[in-house]
């Protein structure tokens, strides 16, 4: 959606493709054109490299533009999409494979001598384990270096630890993997995640658009972004663009992409990885600098040089994004999908909608349950927390369980509204709300402070309760033949697919 | 609520989390059956009763004056609700479930509900991926039963009681359609 | 509403007033308290300064703001606001009344030396006239000082026409008001209508955000607004706003205000009068400075000092504003209450809704049809456009006839386009669109360039009704009881209450 | 449109003002009635058939695919139709009204239009500003009658054919209520 109203701002026509489950979906009601590549599952139509260029081919298209899912960061699809003739609306595939693996990206910055997080790898027995630790300095984490999920890593913090970690770590690691190689990483304690966007055109032009705070993560997902940062100044924004720029160079990079770090408690900052693509939170740079990014994407794939040098990019105001997903808060972000029986947006100043389901539409089990981003800006970080404040209260959901009572419930978190925010706040965050007194309710005030009495809140719930009781109506939109029971006619329908492709998509 | 002069009613109101849970009783002064808009007045509990305004605004969306306060107010049928009488009510920011009982049927209610063994079973299809607990544990309400990986991540299933396992029906590793039998728990 | 939304953001409980056919107003469903003060007659209700002002007082109000229809301008009720121990969200009664007539706030600006348009006063025989027409240079317009409506008006272009026009105009002007005086001002040819807001606290600090350019206007209503106007660069803009402020001081003003002028073809400017409130077009201003002007009214009403000066004031891209009403463009803008059945509005990138009305509402007959606002936002004049394009084909009203075809015929026109605006813009805009042989639909092209078959859309079109015919369903929201004739039953219930008292309202 | 395999229907297609119309013939292959979404194929006057692929979004909702291209179409019954299958209908930003006819039917349907003489009546309360026609005037279709103030405006109505005016019954100043007949007009 957010690519397709770019290209009718633009004057440039659109096709979208979809899988069978997506026929009734708002991209392919919003396309000029629109081809079907197959059925739910993602490897036989959004993640099929074939298809996808095949329907792109057949139907005379001149460009591909990737979104952020899916094939967004695949090189092989970048060429296939260059070897049929068309343009790829993205980085180079070289850049993306320079940049695609956060070893070689972290390579490449090591060699220009760009900060990375302090670390060690191939470490084979406790010698290398132990000099590695002198070099870095506690606290430190050690990691087996063939896998992830958390298997084989120990967190060190004093040096008579040193040893029994690396004893567990690297027997759970020969365990889990057949390999007993560890790495080591200084532990930065309380991170923040910052990410500098960045632009460049083929002529080597690259700037960039200052950063976005992406601390706030559940699960090593972003839940809500902001930009600025509130931990960024002119210089640290400067000098971390500089990093990013010079990285891009580098890689021999071009169009949109996003260079991630870690901030710690000094306002050091350390290069985690390159994202060679648009991000899901690129409004809140938007709205704070003003550039449509896609509409720049897509110029300068069209190969148009920039128009935009560094000292025009201003940051103005304050912008926060949150992303709402069919997963209930109050079970554990358990997935919500099901019938939207009601979808009312906040608008008013300073409020932005970018949404890609309607009321009356089914969220599916197939994909990711992001359906809508709600971008709020201000003057300042504080108006753009009052107006956030406000437009989730507008905001009204109905059929599903979606995270707006739990971004209400980050809106009253002191650390939240102090601007001192760290990839484990989310967590604190859900954990003290859990452990609210059993017949409290999950979100305690109305938000506005007006004072309203909670009893007499209720006594109004109760009493439309009660009248809709009487009134033998059935509330909100229900599909042909369903009933009170829709609920658990879409867990029986999503059962007979009985599948579980679980990707990124929502195209917004 | 057949347009009688007044109604009671015995409330059972819920947040987000279904065992949080507190009783009210509520008076209503005759709303009249299925008009669009009325005034009539209401009680809740022993406070004083007071003037409700209401308008249906579209089905299960009402505006609502209690006195001078306005309340908005979307009632939907609570998703699992088996009886007709259980809503999910949201008024202006917060959620609430909403069940209605007739104050003649309410004793003996409670007694009848949570009797006797229970199976927990898969809300929707996945794949078990650890089972938390042993047959013979006693568990508390809201502790972790297992973990179904489903719609890209891992989530843990919760007992909705206290309570013993008397019987797992789930194995680490396989698949599970929505409905499966998981866990029997038996009460304590 | 959007006085509502900055109180929530502001943590500032709101108290909305309603006549009786409003209860189902979204101003009324959207405020925390709400008190009814009468019928829908606006003289027994939302224009009874002593039902306002007791419903106030009664709830315990703080403080009173007006909107911007109504009682906005009325110095007496800002005087029994005041009277009444509340305060009142806007300029002092004092400065309302010494800019509230046009003669008045005219003769303030005379003194001071600003520019106005050049005129003559009180003409009582053709020496007067002859005199006055070579004092000011031709082409002139006469006009009966006694009154309005076009009656005695008689535009001059050359010398011989003089005494013809002379003769013409007083004696309808003695007919029509039984007073033959004349007054005459230079005739500014295509004339734009360009505004400067205005911003002042209780202690002398006055600054101006800038212009609007309000140009678009049919039968002297503004339809659709810009910031900045195209015609203002820095010097005009500076020039224009050093008058306002200047204005502003003399007449004692505080709070939000805006000076109205012409511009001509050469640019020159002329005072016309003050809006002494809020106007429906402030988003623009609000777009392009980033201040949130009802948050700085209430500031300024609680007796803060302006954050503000006017160095921070920093205009940034275009923002460009459409009042969509209940009207049908295709029937010379015939009033079209009703039901509304769809109400489907744009989002993504640069778009901003201010909307008083919802799916399910019905649009009164008793008040002025402005439903909502559409404001869009870009980095120039250019993209503001593309983007109103976009969005005004993303939005979608269903059950009565609206304003927007008459917006898509505007973004066609080569005039707009440009920036060439001046009064007389919208009068021929509608002219030729009226000329379009008949057999040709309205609204000619699909408005994003792609090319799509017109005989195709109609197919599809055709299709989808011949679908609708065999579904037996009856499409959209219907009120309980109404049926395909709701349409109808609107104009009889509206005949039943057989009133027509038409005041600006809407609280958007 | 009962699901036979192929539907005929000759339709009129107008744009904003009434009076600029255009006439289609339609051929639909056999779409399955009462369902929610269907493939066919459609044919307009002399073009070659093109497949559609249609999905019901929500009553009078449609998202249609004619080959590849994807056109969203809102239906509502046209206001003040009289018979039940004309329609207003927007496509993109574009808006019609679609009057269908059974092809059987339309011999005739043109002659019977607009036939005898016909009342002006007016579409709102309001006051009637001028009256703009004589009696025994000639006026053009789309001419002005007269002026009625209403919602704060003046708003002239036009005359919905030509004709001759045979007779005012509306007198400058005076209010008018909903369909109280002010022009009645005569054919040629």
């Amino acid at each position: 959606m957010r690519v397709m109203r770019a290209c009718r701002e633009m004057g440039i026509g659109t096709v979208a493709v979809y899988s069978e489950v997506d026929r009734r979906s708002l991209h392919v009601r919003y396309a000029d054109e629109a081809v079907a590549i197959g059925p739910a599952p993602s490897r036989e139509s959004y993640l099929n490299i074939g298809r996808v260029v095949d329907a792109a081919r057949s139907i005379g298209a001149e460009a591909v533009h990737p979104g952020y899912g899916f094939l967004s960061e695949n090189a092989a699809f970048a060429r296939a999409v260059a070897e049929a003739g068309l343009t790829f609306i993205g980085p180079p595939p070289e850049a993306m494979e320079r940049l695609g693996s956060k070893t070689a990206a972290r390579d490449l910055a090591v060699g220009a001598g760009l900060p990375v997080v302090p670390g060690a790898q191939d470490l084979h027995g406790f010698d290398d384990v132990e000099q590695a630790a002198e070099r870095i300095g506690l606290p430190v984490m050690l990691k087996a270096a063939a896998g992830g999920g958390g298997k084989g890593m120990r967190m060190v913090t004093a040096h008579e630890q040193l040893k029994s970690a690396w004893r567990d770590a690297s027997s759970e690691a020969y365990n889990a993997f057949g390999d007993e190689t560890i790495f080591m990483e200084k532990l930065i304690e309380r991170p923040r995640h910052v990410e500098i966007q960045i632009l460049g055109d083929r002529y080597g032009n690259l700037i960039h658009l200052g950063e976005r705070e992406c601390s706030l993560q559940r699960r090593h997902q972003k839940v809500m972004e902001e930009c600025p940062s509130p931990v960024a100044d002119e210089d640290l924004r400067r000098r971390m663009g500089e990093t990013a720029v010079r990285l891009g160079h580098l890689a021999g990079y071009w169009n949109a992409g996003t260079a991630e770090f870690l901030v710690d408690a000094d306002r050091n900052f350390y290069f985690l990885e390159v994202n060679a693509r648009l991000q899901v939170e690129h409004p809140v740079t938007e709205l704070v600098t003003g550039v449509d990014l896609v509409k720049e994407q897509i110029r300068i794939a069209a190969g148009q040089r920039l128009a935009i040098r560094q000292h025009d990019v201003v940051m103005r105001g304050a912008a926060i994004e949150c992303r709402i997903s069919a997963e209930d808060p109050a079970r554990d972000f358990f997935p919500s999908p099901g019938l939207i029986t009601a979808w009312h947006m906040p608008q008013g100043p300073g409020v932005r909608n970018d949404s890609g389901v309607y009321e009356g539409w089914r969220v599916p089990l197939d994909y990711d349950p992001l359906m809508a981003k709600l971008i709020v800006s201000g003057r300042d970080r504080a108006e753009a927390v009052a107006r956030l404040g406000r437009a989730l209260e507008e905001y009204e959901i109905g059929g599903l369980e979606t995270t707006i009572p739990f971004f209400r419930q980050v809106l009253k978190n002191d650390d939240f509204l102090a601007g001192r925010l760290d990839t484990g706040l989310v967590s604190r965050i859900i954990a003290a709300a859990g452990a609210d007194q059993p017949g409290q309710r999950v979100d305690v005030s109305s938000g506005n402070g007006t004072g309203r009495l909670t009893t007499e809140a209720q006594l109004a719930g109760i009493l439309a309760a009660a009248l809709e009781a009487g009134s033998g109506a059935v509330a909100g939109v229900r599909e042909p033949g369903a009933n009170g029971a829709g609920e658990a006619s879409a867990w029986k329908r999503a059962g007979r697919d009985a599948q579980l492709n679980n990707w990124p998509k929502r195209n917004l | 609520m057949k347009g009688r002069v007044a109604t009671k009613l015995k409330v059972k109101l819920g947040a987000g989390h279904p065992n949080s849970t507190a009783e009210h009783e509520i008076e209503i002064g005759s709303p009249a059956s299925g008009a669009d808009a009325g005034e009539t007045h209401c009680r809740l509990d022993s406070e004083s009763p007071i003037r409700a305004n209401w308008v249906r605004i579209a089905p299960g969306r009402y505006s609502i004056l209690l006195g001078n306060r306005s309340y908005e107010v979307h009632v939907t049928p609570a998703p699992g609700a088996d009886g007709a009488r259980e809503y999910s009510v949201k008024v202006g920011s917060d959620l609430y479930r909403v069940e209605l009982h007739d104050p003649r049927a309410w004793k003996g209610h409670r007694a009848s509900e949570h009797k006797g063994p229970q199976d927990v079973s898969a809300p929707m299809p996945g794949k078990v991926v650890k089972v938390l607990v042993d047959e013979g544990d006693e568990v508390q309400d809201g502790q972790g039963l297992l973990v179904i990986e489903a719609m890209k991540m891992q989530n843990e299933l919760r007992s909705p009681r206290a309570g013993r396992v008397e019987r797992i029906y789930a194995t680490e590793g396989a698949g599970v359609e929505t409905g499966a039998p998981l866990v029997r728990l038996a009460s304590l």
